[in-house]
């Protein structure tokens, strides 16, 4: 197996992937090109049946493509021999959303488990197992089975039986889709902190928004097979381009909310008599100023904030505010030029 | 016994094994020759205990498959009320061996197999006891087993084995002992034996040997039944024991 | 076609009414037995599914007794069950012998593997199930048939079918109470009288009827499953 | 069965849980005390094996409870008879997280099941499960067998089950955590409708701070068979009093980001020569102003936004704002007081 | 005691050693049997599991000929196939007789029943737990041995305990043939001979084996299982 230096992590072209079964055949991926450089942590999302679990199975060759290519590393996995093929594999953690423990072997029998056969010997093993279970906390709870353990601690176990070969590529299907907020939390600090200390490159899928503007650095939306829309996650989540996108995307803001305040009429939105009800939104990544406080002052206006949802995404401030602005009319209708000409994305929701 | 459509009388004859269905062919003839207006139906068994049960149950009319000794173990067992009603022939038992020439051959720890139904084993102890392979407590006993084994001069081994496979089996044993039917079926001969009990018809020991057609004791007089017998005890069924025997049977009776 | 026949098969076709006879009777067992020690083993399976512990109903009791005489039944070797049941088949049926005397000898016999194979099939069916339908409002009998054997059916063809090829083993046994069958045509000829194209004709049809019996079974199966 | 008409949906008090099993015997809840009205939307949260589910298995009696009492409509579930029971059983709806649809019958099929035995003959239940059916949108989906749909799709098809024989009560474990973001908000939507409209009671279990948020209006927190806090919802994600509570409301806001820009010395952060940083929050319901128009004026100085997460719960502005204010330090600590005068919570994060 | 016992049991009382020759006889054959057909089946349980269509290593070929030569088998009658055997069983242990002889048939006969046991017990295995293996980059061996049969051991074992009832029908058939053993003993004596007392004492006797093999299995499976 040659690996160029240079070669990114995973290049895939014109990859076509057709499930044939009794009744038919199902085309599950279609025309994907994506490249995942080293030290990506990629997020991959979309509806469930569009083709995410079959293409990270196809990038560590559990499935078989039918056309385009797939380069891991550089080398092109359905050119592999068996043997090579199962070399690239140990170079490639995997953790399933159904952690797929071993029942019948302890926590470190489970992480002991991708070492076997590696020429390391009982005592390097057993080294390598207290180091990983040291690294996800789980030290303590070595002699334990599977089923005595939390599902946030087989995830994690998973997680340390994934690392067990020091992988350079770490693919994650659904992991954290069942835990609970704090559990999430800590899993993903996990893998930030491998990701920052290991140089890992990780595939993450998943349908949860918020692990994805936690952790991903870029992002591919798939949709019916084909990947709608791809690029940094701030892109993505600033100027949402697929109409699929877009909705995912809204679901992470509360700034939609404000509809449903419009449609009961709610005190929270009153306009008065000049107001104006607005939408705010972070379009470009070079903003950073106080923009309410400008606005107050030198328009003499009240921004009065009903919903904000500010966040920062890859170093940057993400997201927006609905407001109602108050005061004389002209004085609103300048402070919104003045928005507007500051690059910010400006809704006029009601007046 | 029931009436057919061609008003004929139908009799259920229970037999073991398909050996005798040619013999009972040659029955059928006859009766048909003398216009007896009986139809002979054939009900096969696997195993002689269930026929005789059937038989005391009324399922069946007749049977013929036994001899002497066994129906009169059965009789003391179970209690039945059964008559003989007819001899039919008397089947040699024999002693086989595919290693030695000679019964002097058999040394101490040699196996011989021998049938495992109660009355067959007695029987083939006596041969061997004729033989002078062992001593019976008593040779004229009826239905001897193991235990009754007095003395065991010859120092041979005696398993029971199923009748039917002793012949296959007979490579393992240094000798072995069965039906005269399985001998047939196998191509064989009973010249083939090393041991055969001479004059088995008129010998004390064997007379309880020959096969019987019987029935239950209130049929004993039934004149379809009697009709039957004789027909069987005719020339030409003696010569169809002959032909399917080839002429390793004897009929055991006169004609 | 049939000179052929005469050849490999000489003995065969010379007993050409009988093997069909013989061919008729297994038929006959397989399927009087099937159905009724089908009901019976559903009915067993059922029971021993809801009495046991975190079933639907438990009843330590009813599931001991049922449990313990499915297994003393399932150590008795068919040879010696099928002869001691004899009075009780005259008793019941009229006759120990033939095809009808066979019938109850076999249901016994394999009513006890077939109750575990049953039983087995039922609890495939996702716990789940029945937790939607407990939660439904559903009452016992409901459960059981609107649900375990309602969602058992692809499980319980499955193990039917398996439970039909055991049977086929056991009617070529108990032709030694005159059951007739193919399995006693070649006891009878092939083992008694060395005929051995009688055995290799009664294999032939058996895999054949087994192979039938297998291709109906997935194809049932296919048809229920969705 | 008798119904008082002004008891309440569910009163649970003193209720104690213990699992026997081989192994010794585990308490999986103890002194529950908790009343639902009849119209609440109540959401339970808690860790993985808290005793969520057990909660609410006690709630239709799937579970024996050992200690106190429990009454559904007036009813002690433990007193009725099974007749009783099962008619109870028949007004209280369950939606299971792993949907349980008999992959038997088709979709109506599924649906007419609890409709069976019921006294309607064929034809009314075929009009029952038609209705069904376009309230939960899927009359087209009718003759379709559960392996055919996605997971949004079952997911409703388990609601309309759930549904059939009109329910007072719907109990829902965990039945969106699986689901995309979008068909989660689609169901939660058709809950909230149903509530609306039928004036159905709703118990949702789920991990989701989100979902808690969106439909909910009171909420019980279980740590280790306990209910360690409880109340409405606006309460609990303003003023979280159990640790476990804090943790899980942490989650849900984008405030506590700040600390990892802080840790990375971000330049979003710069506070220069005189500035603060701050996070504000929003404590109790009144507050309703222009404060950051305010300040800017009032005191000359610029709020300038890193954070933002101002939500509607329950009629009310939840949430609150990180903010780096610049000017004159006297103005700026004359701000603060402004604010905290107004009620908002005030942290001074670095300066 | 004693006493007891020569009421009840008066003809296996008299005949005790050879009572006890044929329990021994009995145990051997489960015994011997036991293992090689295990070892048998596992093997053929594997090889069809990783051949089957959306195994491992699929083979169309390698699995028909395996799965119809099993279905073959399973189709003949026992006593049959026995008979038939003799002089294969003569060719390769030298006797076709006694125990000895008796044990190659024995597991000709039940490794075909065996070998499905084996294979619905691995298809228990999660196919979960082989993608993990195989996106670990383990070899089909390793997988085999440290994934499917690990991880089946609490399966294996159950179906381990229901053919080895199973296989006490078997020896009771086996005895006709020469092969001793209790079920033999209770036809000679039981059957043959009408001694009622040495049927219920080898029933007794099988019963309590049964028992004692479910018993040590389902703590085996205990043990294995977490
Ligand atoms: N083994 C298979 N045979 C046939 N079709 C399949 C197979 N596996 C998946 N598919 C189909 O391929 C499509 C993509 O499946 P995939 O599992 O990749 O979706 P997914 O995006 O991971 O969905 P989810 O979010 O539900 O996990 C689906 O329509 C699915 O039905
Ligand atoms: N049948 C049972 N036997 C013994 N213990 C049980 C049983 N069911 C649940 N438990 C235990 O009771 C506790 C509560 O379980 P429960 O299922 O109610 O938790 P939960 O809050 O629903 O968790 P999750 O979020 O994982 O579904 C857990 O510790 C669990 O191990
Ligand atoms: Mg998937
Ligand atoms: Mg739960």
């Amino acid at each position: 197996m040659a690996e160029t230096p240079h070669s990114p992590a995973v290049a895939i072209r014109d990859l076509k992937k057709i499930y044939r079964t009794e009744e038919g055949s199902k085309t599950a991926l279609q025309d994907i090109n994506l490249t995942i450089e080293k030290g990506d942590i990629y997020g991959i999302m979309g509806l469930s049946g569009a083709g995410k679990s079959t293409l990270v199975r196809c990038i560590n060759g559990l499935e078989q493509f039918d056309e385009g290519s797939l380069l891991v590393n550089g080398n092109s996995i359905s050119d592999l021999k068996p043997k090579e093929l199962r070399g690239l594999r140990r170079r490639i953690g995997m953790i399933f959303q159904s952690f797929n423990l071993m029942p019948s072997r302890t926590v470190a029998g489970n992480v002991e488990l991708p070492l076997l056969n590696t020429g390391l010997d009982k005592e390097a093993r057993a080294k390598r197992v207290a180091e990983l279970l040291e690294l996800v906390e789980l030290a303590d709870k070595a002699e334990n089975y599977p089923n005595e353990l939390s599902g946030g601690q087989k995830q994690r176990v998973a997680i340390a039986r994934a690392l067990a070969n020091e992988p350079d590529i770490l693919l994650s299907d659904e992991a954290t889709s069942a835990l609970d907020p704090n559990t999430t939390k800590s899993i993903l600090a996990l893998l930030r902190q491998l990701h920052d200390s290991l140089g890992l490159t990780i595939v993450v899928i998943t349908h949860q928004m918020s692990v994805i503007k936690q952790i991903c650095n870029k992002v591919a939306v798939l949709d019916h097979g084909t990947i709608v829309e791809q690029g940094r996650v701030f892109d993505i989540f600033a100027n949402p381009q697929a109409p699929l996108t877009q909705s995912f995307v809204a679901t992470t803001s509360n700034l939609d909310k404000v509809n449903d305040l419009i449609a009961e009429h709610s005190p929270l939105i009153d306009t008065g008599k000049n107001g104006i009800l607005l939408r705010m939104k972070y379009v470009s990544k070079e903003v950073s100023e106080p923009l309410v406080s400008h606005i107050s002052r030198q328009f003499n206006i009240d921004a009065n904030i009903v919903f904000g949802d500010i966040d920062v995404v890859d170093g940057s401030p993400l997201g927006g505010l609905v407001v109602v602005l108050n005061g004389q009319r002209d004085d609103i209708l300048a402070a919104i030029d003045y928005l507007k000409n500051r690059n910010i994305g400006i809704e006029v929701l009601a007046s | 016994q029931k009436a057919s459509a061609k008003n004929e009388t139908v009799v259920t004859v229970g037999v073991v094994g398909n050996s005798d269905d040619l013999i009972w062919d040659a029955v059928q003839k006859k009766l048909d020759s003398e216009n007896a207006n009986i139809k002979i139906s054939l009900k096969t068994f696997q195993d002689g205990i269930y026929t005789n049960q059937a038989l005391a149950n009324k399922e069946l009319d007749l049977t013929a498959f036994q001899h002497y000794a066994f129906l009169e173990q059965e009789e003391k067992e179970k209690g039945y009320d059964f008559t003989v009603i007819g001899d039919s022939y008397i089947s040699p038992l024999n002693l086989y061996s595919k290693k030695y020439k000679s019964v002097d051959e058999f040394k101490p720890g040699d196996k011989i197999a021998i049938p495992s139904n109660a009355s067959n084993t007695g029987r083939a102890l006596k041969v061997l006891d004729s033989a002078g392979l062992i001593k019976l407590k008593d040779p004229n006993a009826a239905s001897p087993t193991v235990d009754d084994i007095a003395e065991n001069p010859s120092g041979v081994q005696i398993e029971l084995n199923d009748a039917a496979a002793i012949i296959n089996l007979l490579p393992d044993y240094a000798g072995g002992i069965t039906n005269t039917n399985f001998i047939i079926d196998a191509g064989m001969k009973t010249s083939d034996a090393i041991y055969q009990v001479p004059d088995a018809l008129n010998n004390k020991a064997f007379k309880e040997y020959i096969n019987v057609i019987v029935a239950r004791t209130a049929d004993k007089d039934n004149a379809t039944y009697k009709k039957i017998v004789d027909a069987y005890h005719s020339k030409e069924v003696a010569k169809a024991i002959n032909d399917n025997y080839k002429g390793e049977v004897e009929p055991a009776f006169k004609y | 076609m049939t000179g052929l026949l005469s050849t490999w098969f000489p003995n065969v076709v010379t007993r050409l009414p009988e093997f069909f006879d013989s061919f008729v009777q297994t038929l006959i067992m397989l399927g009087v037995t099937g159905f009724i020690s089908f009901i019976a083993a559903t009915f067993l399976g059922v029971i021993l599914t809801i009495t046991q512990k975190g079933g639907l109903t438990p009843n330590p009791v009813v599931f001991n007794v049922i449990d313990k005489i499915v297994n003393l039944f399932r150590s008795i070797p068919f040879i010696i069950l099928a002869a001691a049941l004899v009075p009780v088949t005259r008793a019941l049926v009229g006759t120990a012998i033939g095809t009808k005397g066979a019938i109850f000898p076999l249901i016994v016999g394999i009513t006890p593997f077939f109750t575990r194979q049953i039983q087995s099939a039922l609890s495939g069916v996702d716990p789940g199930f029945i937790e939607a339908a407990v939660s439904m409002g559903m009452s016992t009998p409901e459960i059981i048939f609107r649900v375990y054997l309602r969602e058992g059916i692809p499980a319980i063809i499955r193990v039917t079918t398996i439970t039909m090829v055991s049977l086929i083993g056991l009617t070529a046994i108990v032709g030694i109470v005159g059951g007739g069958g193919l399995g006693d045509f070649a006891i009878r000829y092939g083992y008694q009288r060395y005929m051995l194209d009688a055995t290799y004709a009664t294999i032939i049809v058996l895999v054949l009827l087994i192979g039938l019996i297998e291709f109906v079974g997935r194809l049932l199966v296919e048809i229920t499953e969705h």
